[in-house]
């Protein structure tokens, strides 16, 4: 079924078991994502360190693409730098828009590749987005404090 | 047995011959966002452009003419479908803009009882669509009055409990739905409004999910503004409708400004037509108006009672099927007293999204998410529900779809 | 020789089939009212219809999904067409709703440069019309701003001797017309821009009658918002475009409230979505956005300059041969410099709505009256003007049998 | 030619040779009204005395239409009760709504009923119709006045 290559396995066992989910105590910086279109909402602490990413913890509520794709995002990033994990969510940016004509590197992405499917449902690629996008802000967040 | 003949209905419209994923048939359970449109509609649509096609009421000619008579032709079928003047039928592009205009109406107009001035009340309920919530917010913002609403009980019900706090002689507005797009709860809106009415209040209704459905008496109901959108009852997009009592019409200013609306213009200032043209700025969505009629004609030649009766009779059925299974909850009420074919339910350990997303694979389109009610899906705690929506071109073998496709969705997620 | 293939062209438009009055053949010269329509859109409607319906952006099903793709392709096609970013394109059901979308967010935003104080100055022209006058006179009135206004010359061009008193650092808003949909008169919208950016204003500009007959590209305007209608570009009716720079949009508080415009909604208040979402409220004009679409790829195909090319020639021809009719006056510049084919004329001793009533009878669709335009009128002196409007479906022989019918309608009137 | 039954003679006659066109200077009741759609307009003075309308006169610009209708309605109800003016007026807004089906009498209508053509253009029925509501708009108001 076209369905599996939405729901592959490591999707559902990160939806089941998510990594870093559950807020840390503290944080250089906390953000909150919202899905308007579905209601899925997504808390974010990030502990910068230096230019490394120290930790990323989160919570929220969400389908299984979307609470994977979190997991998945929060334990790639995790003691990456922040060039290093920029590359890997434009690697993952790219392809989620590429409607299924790619593939992914699973050396940037790792279990991210596992996502790949959901570019073919353009509804969906919201979902996957979300928690990378959350990361996203709160490095460019995190970023403009240190520079202050 | 089903008074209507779902098999002729369905064959009416072409959307039905497609194949969905896997080939499967198209099982459209999302009528409560946008209902079908029968070829009856389109072929009015077709038609207005090939043979009448020209600005209403801005030319000699013939075509103008005709477009013209096409339009307020429209006007008519509308007015008569819920039992009001033509003349208080003011065409809009959706049931959203129908409700936005009375609102910035309120802020434009300087006469009673359309001035609300620091501390009156505009009362809603927790279960209205965004569109008759946030524009009353924002109207609330602009002048200064504060936001009031009735609470739901568990059971998806309105609670009245405390209805004569919540319309006093502060409340000077109460917008309710006429049938909740989530829950399919239809509140009492004859005691609302004799209430709201004891303190001078105006009562609008958002009788979106309602017009579509049963059938409907601006008079009978004596509410003052009533609002719907075409999309839902079989009419092209790009349609509204906003009903308003003639007095309160006369009185109340322009929301577009523009052509057409005018009585005279200079460069400092303009005055406006009478009702309804004051309130159609612009050259009208005329095709769309009169594929709203088309459809409406298409309606009554069915019915409106057999249409609700058909629903009712369906929605039982569903609500009995969906409660042999296993894991599945349903938001809202159980029996079919006082409500319509909006069925919303959560499935245990399945995302809304996810599980709208393996139905699909067996071509039953149902809405997963917050339905635009995001105050009521925080009420009963969830991020999202599944919603099937029922309408005249279902029938029970489309209920059997969704019972089997959500118990396969169970098995795909292996929470059965 | 005109570069466009007319014969072929016409055959792409079922109205032209259609037989008028007295079994003539239609002469639509009143393409500034609204276009006649190729059925490639009424095809392409009609199969969003059969094949794609559903809510955009509000389900994970089939047809919802293909319904967001078909609608956000417009959009993109819309953008390409004017040379915009997609994210710049807002869908609203016509032109005047987008002036008063601008008009109303001004009243709605806190922040520069949308706060509008006393003595704050909007910059409009005589030759506006209704649509791109009177909101911006209510704004004025809500704000407490003044009008201000470039007088029309007697040949029809905008006055601008005085230019530089009319934009001064009060200045906070220009809209102006691409080019009067009266007198054809294209003003000089680059030295107005780069004035009114000079002093911080905002410059709106009403396309409704040039986007449907010339090339545009919004970088190249400079401009600040753009406004025309679908309707009279080959589209179907209910159909508008915004445009507006991103910057300004950002910034730029909501105009319409409801459902998919919001972030987050509680019974309280909601926050925005971004643009152009946020100023989308509620089910959206889908299938009048796709025919759009469909209209922009039929002139494309044929391509904007030589329908533009095409336009100016008949456009002269229409000139020439206009003035040598006894009788005849026309209104506006009689060369084709920055003038498109809009062509307005008084015939002595015949009221304007008695000249287009006979020309009816011989199958010549013109408009009469003030065109909305009603302040211009005012300047010439008349209650009205008798127009002809071309487009890409006319050639020379519709020049002529207007010709024919205007001599006809001077005997039928014992004025010749 | 369908437009003759339109423009009929006495119409384009009325048109050239309107009565009682010049405003008067006394009135009882001064009204002003226009056509939105077109742009004509009508100013129409009234002098009441007792129950009887002792004299209509008006200016305006408009097609041959709206002038010949204004000409010929002003010299009808001159000299006339309002309840006979009245009668007139309605049987003259039957006329106009009857979409070419009646032909009108002419013994209450006298000239009126040679617009009996109008009512089959649809568009043109305001037209006829200008003058005749300017009337009753100013008789309305001079009883009115006189009630006071
Ligand atoms: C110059 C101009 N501006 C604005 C409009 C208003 O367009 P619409 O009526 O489609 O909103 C028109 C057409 O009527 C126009 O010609
Ligand atoms: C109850 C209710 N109110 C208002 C609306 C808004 O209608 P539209 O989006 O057509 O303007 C809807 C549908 O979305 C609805 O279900």
């Amino acid at each position: 079924m076209e369905l599996d290559s939405l729901y592959q396995e490591v999707i559902l066992d990160h939806y089941k078991h998510p990594l870093h989910k559950g807020l840390s105590d503290e944080k250089s910086v906390q953000v909150h994502h919202v899905n308007p279109s579905c209601g899925d909402e997504i808390t974010l602490n990030l502990i910068f360190e230096g230019d490394v990413v120290q930790d990323v913890t989160w919570d929220g509520v969400g389908c299984s693409i979307s609470q994977a794709s979190a997991s998945i995002m929060s334990d790639l990033v995790h003691g990456k730098s922040v060039e290093q994990a920029f590359l890997a969510l434009d690697a993952f940016s790219e392809l989620m828009s590429s409607k299924g004509s790619i593939k992914g590197d699973d050396a940037i992405l790792e279990d991210g590749v596992a996502l790949a499917g959901v570019s073919k449902f353009p509804a969906r690629v919201k979902c996957a987005l979300l928690g990378w996008m959350a990361f996203k802000d709160a490095a460019l967040q995190a970023r403009e404090k240190e520079q202050k | 047995m089903s008074s209507l003949d779902v098999a002729a209905i369905k064959a009416d419209f072409p959307i039905f011959q497609k194949r969905m994923r896997n080939d499967a048939r198209l099982v459209y359970l999302d009528s409560g966002a946008t209902s079908q449109k029968p070829a009856q509609v389109l072929e009015a649509e077709r038609f207005f452009y090939t043979h009448h096609n020209a600005a209403a009421h801005r030319g000699s000619h013939l075509l103008a003419e005709e477009a013209s008579t096409a339009y307020e032709g429209a006007r008519a079928t509308i007015a008569a479908f819920i039992g009001a003047d033509s003349d208080e039928v003011i065409f809009t592009k959706s049931a959203t803009e129908s409700i936005n205009l009375i609102a910035y109406s309120f802020s434009n107009t300087q006469v009673a009882p359309f001035v609300l001035t620091a501390g009156d009340e505009i009362l809603v309920s927790e279960m209205e669509h965004h569109a008759n919530l946030i524009p009353w917010q924002q109207l609330a913002k602009r002048t200064g009055a504060v936001i009031r609403w009735f609470s739901v009980t568990a059971d998806g019900r309105l609670d009245l409990s405390n209805i004569d706090q919540l319309i006093n002689e502060r409340t000077k507005i109460v917008a309710i739905t006429h049938q909740s797009n989530v829950l399919g709860t239809i509140p009492p809106v004859a005691l609302i409004t004799s209430k709201a009415h004891a303190v001078g209040a105006i009562v609008v209704l958002d009788a979106c999910q309602s017009a579509p459905h049963f059938p409907m008496n601006v008079v009978e109901l004596d509410v003052d503004f009533v609002a719907f959108s075409g999309h839902k009852m079989l009419g092209p997009t790009g349609v509204g409708v906003l009903w308003g009592r003639a007095s309160l019409l006369a009185k109340m200013e322009p929301f577009l400004f523009g052509g057409s609306m005018i009585e005279t213009v200079t460069m400092e200032g303009a005055t406006w037509a009478s009702a309804p043209r004051k309130f159609e700025a612009g050259v009208p969505n005329m095709a769309q108006a009169v594929g709203l009629a088309a459809a409406i004609d298409y309606l009554t030649n069915i019915g409106m009672s057999k249409i609700h009766q058909h629903e009712t009779e369906l929605t039982q059925y569903a609500l009995d099927t969906l409660q042999t299974i296993k894991g599945l909850n349903i938001f809202g009420p159980l029996d079919t007293i006082d409500r319509g074919g909006v069925i919303s339910f959560a499935l245990e350990g399945i995302h809304p999204h996810d599980a709208g997303q393996v139905l699909d694979q067996y071509g039953v389109a149902v809405r997963t998410g917050h339905h635009c009610a995001w105050p009521l899906m925080r009420k009963y705690g969830v991020a999202g529900t599944t919603r099937a929506s029922l309408y005249l071109y279902n029938d029970r073998s489309d209920i059997d779809a969704l019972a089997e496709a959500i118990t396969a969705t169970q098995k795909y997620f292996k929470v059965s």
